[in-house]
C-alpha cells in the first residue's frame, strides 16, 4: 500500500488531538483538587507528557512495537527511531511510520496523565518522575505490545480498537495500586476536600471529549466508513453516559454537573475499546451503563475511605473493564467482521474477559510493587509540612492565584 | 454587646460551626485573609536551602455576641479549632457600642 | 461517487470542531453570568450536546433528513441510525453517511447551546431537558429538512450555506421568544447584573472562531476550493465585526473587550449562510455591518428592558438574518454559481427574504408556544429564593469556586 | 499538480489550529499579568488577529507574496485578494492558493499577538492599531517575502522551515526594541509583578504545544512523510524543553511549573525553523538546549531591569535564533536534502547565520524606529493613572472577575 | 470617632453609596464575606428533602466617622440596604482610639 | 491590648512587612478590600468624557499588639506604606478587651 494523504491527514490531525487529551486530563483534575495544588496537578500531566514523549522516541515505541518476542515484548528494532521513517510502517500501511508512531506517543501520554489522579496533591516531584519513566515502560510498553502489536493477548484474539485495556484499565487499576501504597491525603478523614475550580474541570472534560474523537476514530488508521462509525459512537456513548450519571445522581440528590461530565468521560472510556466494532444503539446502550457504573463505583471508592483521589479507578478502570467486556457482548459483524455474545459468539466473550483481567492483574501487582519500590527508596511523598502548605508552593515555589 | 473576632484554620470551619451551633450560636460572619503568628508561618527545607511560607490562607470569624455569651463563645471556638499545632489561631473581643438590624430599623445600644 | 479519505478526513475534524464550539458556547455564557450560576450555564451546554446527540441517532437525523414529505419534514428510513452506514449517503457523495450525520449532529448541539441565553440563571433543570427535546425536534429539525434536505426553502431557492437560517436565526428568534415566557431574572430592573469572568467568556469565544472553520468550511462537504474559499470569508468576517464592534462602543464611549468578541462571533454569524457564496472583499464588509448591527441591536434589546440574558437573539438572530439577506445580495457566481442582487439577479434576494421571514416567524411561533406549555405544565422557572441562591446551588449543590 | 483532498485537509485544519495559537499566546500572557490587566491582554492578541486578518487579505499576502521585486517585497499581484483563487497557487501545487493564503495569514496573526509582550499592562489601544498595521506591514511582509517567497535571504540558501526568522526571531527582537522605547511598567523595581493566574496561562501554553502541530506539521504544505517528521521533531523537541528548563530552575532553587511550560515554549520555537530538516534525535537536543538558553536569556532579561514583560524576546528571539543556527547545524540529508554543519556542509551554517543576523537586526532596528514613531505622535503609553488602575478599567471600562 | 461596620447583601451596594454620597459619606471599605443570620440562610426544598444553604454571599461595609455621624450614617445604611426580606443584614458601631493618615503621617485620638 | 487595621496599597504590603518585621512585629492577618477615601477613587479622562474609577483594590492589615507597641506599629506603618499620592490610606486603633490564643487554650483581659 501507498501513503495517503487523506489517511495521513486524519492521523495527524487525531494525534494532535490526543496530545490536547493530556492537558485535558490536567486541567479536569486540576479544577477538582485544591487551590493550593492546581499548579502541581496541571504539571503532573504535562510532565507526563513531556516524559512520555521522551521515553517513548528514546525506547518505549520500540518496547511496544517492534518486532516481537514470545509474545511478551517488543525487540529494539525501533529504538532510537531506528527504521521509523516517512514511509509506511508495519501496522498502518497508508501513513508515514512516523505518523503512526506519533499517534501511539500520545496515547502513552495521556494514560500516564490519567495514572496522576492517585498521587494528587502528595507526590514528591521526583518520585514522580521516577515512578512515571518506570510504569510507562514496564506497564504501559508490554500491555501495549499484547493487545496491538501481536503479543499474546492479540493471539488469543482479544479486541481492543483504542485502548480500553491498554489504556484505561491500565491507568485505572495502577491509580489503585498507587493509592494504596501513598495513602489518604491529609484531612481526607476528617473534612471535605472541594474541588477548587468546576468550570476549570468541565474544560478539561470539554478537550477529553473533543480530543477522543482523535483517539477513537483516529485508531480506525485510516480517513473512511470505519473512522466514521468509531466517530459516532464515540458521541453517542459520551452523550449516553452523561445523561445517565446526571440521572443517577439526580435519583440519589440532586443533578450534578461534575456527575455529568464525568458520566461522559465514563462513557467515552467504555466505549473505546468497542469503538470500531459496535453500532450506534448498542453504544448508546454502553455508554448509559457506564455511567451508572462509574457512578456506583465512584461511590463505593468513597464508601470505604479510599483516597484515589480523582477517580482514575473508578472512571477508567471500571469504565474501562465494561468496555472490555461490552465489546465481547456487542461486536456486530455488520460493523467490522467480529461478532459478539449477542450476535451468538461466547468465544469472543471469553477472550476480553482474559483480556481485562490479565490487564488488570499486571497493571495492578506491577504497579503496586514499583510503587512501594520508589516508597522505600525515595519516598512517595512530601513531608507533612508541605503537603499542608499546598503543593504549589512546597514544590513548585508558585502560587496559582495572585 | 460585644465582637469576636477568631482567627482560625480554614479546615476547622466545619468542626467550629457544628461546635457552636449546638450551643445554639448560628450567626457569624467569615472572611478569607492571609496570615502570620510569632512563629512566621512555615519553613520548608530543599535541598540545602529553605524557605519560609508566610502568610497561609485562613479564615476570620467575626461575631457579635451578648457579653454574657462571649466566654462561651471563646471556649467552644478555642476548642473546636484546635489541633494543637503551631498556627491554630487567635481569638480576640472587642466592645461594640450600638448595634441595629437593616431589615427592621431597630437600633440597640447607647447613642453618643 | 467513491468515499474519498481526503474528503472523510476533512468532514470528521470538522464535525469534532463544530463539536468543540458546544462547550464554547458554554465557556462564552458561563463567563456572563454571576458566579453563582457558572456551572449550570456551562452544564446547559454539555446537556443540549449530551440530549441533541442522542435524539438525533435515535429520530432527529431522520426527521431532518429523511426522504422528504411534501417539503415539510423527513421520512422515517434513518430512524434509529437505519440505512445510515459506512458508505456514501445521499447528500455528501464523497464521505461515509455516518460522518455526514455526524455532522450535522453537531450542528443541532450547538444550536441548543446557543438557545441556552434566554434561560440563563433561572431555568429548571427538568423542564429544560423537556424543553430542548420538544424544540429539536419541533423547531430545529423540520428547519433543517426546509433548507438542507429538499425542503419547501430549498424548493424556493433559498440559500444557506452552514445555517444562517436553520442555527441562527432559529436559536436567535427562539431564545427571544422564550425570553418573553420566562421573564427577567430578579434585580435586571434594580442592580447590575455583572458578568463574573469576562477572560472565561472570551476563551469561549476564542473556541467559536476556532470551531466556525468546521462550520463554514466544512459545510463545504469536500475538502477543496470551496472550502478554502468558505474559511477564508469565515475568517475574514470575524476580524471585520471584532474590528466594528470595537470601533463602535469606542464612538459611545470605551472601547469594550467583551464588544470586540461579541462582534467577531456576529461577523461570524453574519457569513455562515454566505460562507460558500461571496469573496472576501464582500465578506469584509458583511462582517463589518454585522458588528455594528447586532452591536446596535444589543443596545436596543437593553434599552427595552428585555432580559434575554446574553444576546443570542441581537448577536445570532439578528446578525443570522443579516447574513441570509446579505447572502441574497453579495453572492458572486465567480466563487459558487450563484448570482445576488449586486451581481445582477434581485430573484435570490427575494428567495432569501422568505426564508429567512419564514423562519423567524416558524421559530418564534413555535418556541413561543413550547415554551407556554412547558410552562403551564412543569413551570419553567425555578423558586426564587433558589434564583437568589444561584442555580449552582440550588440545582446542582455544586460551588464553582471554593 | 492537481489539488489533493488530503493536502487540502490538512492544510486548512493546520490553518485551524495555528488561528487557535493565538488566544493561545493571549491566555499564556494573560496568565502572566496582574488581574486588573487580563482583559487588556487577551484583547491584544484577539486585535492582533483580527487586524492582521484584514490587512493580510487587502495587501499583506501581496507584499509577502506577490510576484518578487528585486528580492525585497513581493508585487501587487495579489491586492485585495486579486488571482488568489480556489486552484492551485504558485506556492503549493496540491492546495488550493486561498488555503494558502489563509495558512499564512494565521501566521502573520500570532506573530503580532507574541509581539504583545513588550508592552504588557501599560500601551494605548490606539498606538498599540497604529503599530500593529505598521509593523506588520513594514516588518512582517517584507521579512516573510525574503524568506519563503523568493526573496534574497533565500537566494542564500538560508533555511526556515515553519518561520523561525519570520516569526520568532522578528517578533523576540521587535519585542525588545519596542520595550526599549516604552519603558518599563510602574512598580517594576520596587515590587514583584506578580502573574495573577498560572493555570491560565498553562492552558495558553497547552494551546500552543496543540496548535504548534498546525504550525510545523503544516509547513510541509502536503499531508505525507514530511509533515509526519515535523510533526514528530515538534512534540520531542517541546518535551526536551519542558524538561530542561524544569531541571534548569531546579538546581537554582526550585521546579517552576511555569519554567517547564516556557521550555516547551523555547523547544517549539527552536524546532520550528528546523521541524523539516532534522531527525528526532537532534529535535532531543535542539529542544533541550533551548530550554537552558532561553531560561538564562530570561534571567539575563531581569538581571538587567529590562521590562520586556512576558519574554517574547528571551523564549521567541533567543530561541528563534537558536533554532536557525541549529538547522544550519543539524540539518540532515535523510530528512530533506539538505546537510547541515554536522553532516559535512559549513556552508548551510554560514546561510544561516547571515539569515538570522539579517532577521534580526532588521526586526530589530525598523521596530525600533517605528515605536519611537508612534511615540513621537500618538504616544505610546497610558496615563500613570490609567497604568495605575489597569488597563482593562482605564482602558475598556470593564472589570476581570466580579 | 466611630468605626461603622454593615453587613449587607451584595446587590444593595450599588443604592448604599448612592444614599451615603447624597449625604456625604464617601470614604469607606468594603469586603467579601460569607455569613449567616438567627435563620441559618436559606432552605432550599428538592424531592421530599431539603438542603439549608448557610454561608451566603454577603458585604462587609466598614466606615470610620466621626461620633456625631455615627446615627446618620447608620439610619442612611439601614434604609438604602432594606429589602425587607430575610438576610437584610446588620450594622455594628465600634469605638475607635486613634486614627492616622499614612500620606501625611498626622495621628489623631488619645495616646496611650 | 489594642487593635491596629490599617488600610494600605496592595503594592506597598512588601514594604511594610519588612518595615514591621524590623521592629519585631511579625503577626499579622492580611484581608483583599476594596476602597475609596475622600477624593472618591481615581479619574480618568477619555474623549472629552470622564469616569470615576472608585473602590480601589487595598489590603487591610489587622494587628493586636499590646497597648505600648501601638504608636511604634502606627509610626512604622504610615513610614513604610507612604507614597505621598493620594490613596496611601488610613490607619484605626480599637480597643480590645480580651484575648486567646487557640492552641493553647490561655486566655487573658477582663472578664465581663
Ligand atoms: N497579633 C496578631 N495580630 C493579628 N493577627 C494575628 C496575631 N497573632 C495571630 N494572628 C493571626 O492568627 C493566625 C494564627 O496565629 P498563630 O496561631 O499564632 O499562628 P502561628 O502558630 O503561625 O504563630 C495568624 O496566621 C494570623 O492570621
Ligand atoms: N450576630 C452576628 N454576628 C456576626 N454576623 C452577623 C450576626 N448577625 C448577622 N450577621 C451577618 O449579617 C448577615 C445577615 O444577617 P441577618 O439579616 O440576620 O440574616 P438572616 O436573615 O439570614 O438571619 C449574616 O449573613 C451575617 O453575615
Ligand atoms: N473613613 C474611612 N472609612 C473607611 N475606610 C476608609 C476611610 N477613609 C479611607 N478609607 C480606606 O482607605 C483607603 C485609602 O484612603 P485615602 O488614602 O483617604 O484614599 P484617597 O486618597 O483615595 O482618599 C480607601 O480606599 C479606603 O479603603
Amino acid at each position: 500500500m501507498a501513503i495517503d494523504a487523506g489517511d495521513t491527514a486524519w492521523i495527524m490531525i487525531s494525534a494532535a488531538l490526543v496530545m490536547l487529551m493530556t492537558p485535558g486530563v490536567g486541567l479536569f483534575y486540576g479544577g477538582l483538587v485544591r487551590s493550593k495544588s492546581v499548579i502541581s496537578m496541571i504539571s503532573l500531566s504535562i510532565l507526563a507528557i513531556s516524559l512520555a514523549s521522551i521515553q517513548w522516541v528514546l525506547v518505549g515505541y520500540s518496547l511496544a512495537f517492534g518486532s516481537d518476542i514470545l509474545g511478551i515484548i517488543g525487540g529494539l528494532d525501533f529504538i532510537l527511531m531506528r527504521n521509523v521513517g516517512m514511509s509506511e510502517g508495519p501496522l498502518a500501511g497508508t501513513v508515514p511510520h512516523l505518523a503512526y508512531m506519533m499517534f501511539q506517543l500520545v496515547f502513552a501520554a495521556v494514560t500516564l496523565a490519567i495514572l496522576t489522579s492517585a498521587v494528587a496533591e502528595r507526590i514528591k516531584l521526583s518520585s514522580f518522575i521516577v515512578l512515571s519513566l518506570l510504569w510507562t515502560t514496564v506497564v504501559y510498553d508490554p500491555l501495549a505490545h499484547w493487545v496491538w502489536a501481536g503479543g499474546w493477548l492479540a493471539g488469543l484474539g482479544a479486541l481492543d480498537f483504542a485502548g480500553g485495556t491498554v489504556v484505561h484499565i491500565s491507568s485505572g487499576f495502577s491509580a489503585l495500586a498507587i493509592a494504596l501504597v501513598i495513602g489518604k491525603r491529609a484531612g481526607f478523614d476528617t473534612y471535605v476536600l472541594e474541588p477548587h475550580n468546576i468550570p476549570m474541570a468541565m474544560i478539561g472534560a470539554a478537550l477529553l471529549w473533543f480530543g477522543w474523537f482523535g483517539f477513537n476514530a483516529g485508531s480506525a488508521l485510516t480517513a473512511g466508513g470505519l473512522a466514521a462509525s468509531a466517530f459516532v459512537v464515540t458521541n453517542t456513548s459520551a452523550a449516553a453516559g452523561a445523561i445517565a450519571w446526571l440521572l443517577g445522581s439526580w435519583v440519589r440528590g440532586k443533578p450534578s454537573a461534575l456527575g455529568m461530565v464525568s458520566g461522559a468521560i465514563a462513557g467515552l472510556v467504555a466505549i473505546t475499546p468497542a469503538a470500531g466494532y459496535v453500532d450506534t444503539i448498542s453504544a448508546l446502550l454502553i455508554g448509559a451503563f457506564a455511567g451508572l457504573l462509574c457512578y456506583s463505583a465512584l461511590l463505593f471508592r468513597v464508601g470505604v475511605g479510599l483516597d484515589e483521589s480523582l477517580d482514575a479507578w473508578a472512571v477508567h478502570g471500571v469504565g474501562g473493564l465494561w468496555g472490555a467486556l461490552a465489546t465481547g457482548i456487542f461486536a456486530n459483524p455488520a460493523v467490522n467482521s467480529y461478532a459478539g455474545l449477542i450476535h451468538g459468539n461466547p468465544g469472543q466473550f471469553t477472550a476480553q474477559i482474559v483480556a481485562a483481567l490479565a490487564s488488570v492483574a499486571y497493571a495492578f501487582v506491577m504497579s503496586y510493587v514499583l510503587a512501594r519500590l520508589v516508597d522505600a527508596t525515595l519516598g512517595l511523598r512530601v513531608t507533612e509540612d508541605e503537603e499542608y502548605v499546598g503543593l504549589d508552593i512546597a514544590v513548585h515555589g508558585e502560587k496559582a492565584y495572585a | 454587646m460585644m465582637k469576636i473576632e477568631a482567627i482560625i484554620r480554614e479546615e476547622r470551619l466545619g468542626h467550629v460551626k457544628t461546635a457552636l451551633e449546638e450551643k445554639g450560636f448560628v450567626a457569624m460572619t467569615v472572611t478569607r485573609v492571609l496570615g502570620r503568628g510569632e512563629q512566621k508561618g512555615i519553613r520548608l527545607q530543599y535541598r540545602g536551602g529553605s524557605i519560609e511560607v508566610d502568610m497561609l490562607p485562613k479564615l476570620k470569624i467575626e461575631m457579635f455576641v451578648r457579653d454574657e455569651d462571649v466566654e462561651t463563645v471563646m471556649r467552644t471556638i478555642c476548642d473546636s479549632a484546635r489541633t494543637g499545632r503551631f498556627g491554630d489561631g487567635r481569638i480576640f473581643v472587642l466592645p461594640v457600642v450600638m448595634s441595629g438590624k437593616v431589615r427592621t430599623g431597630e437600633v440597640e445600644g447607647m447613642m453618643q
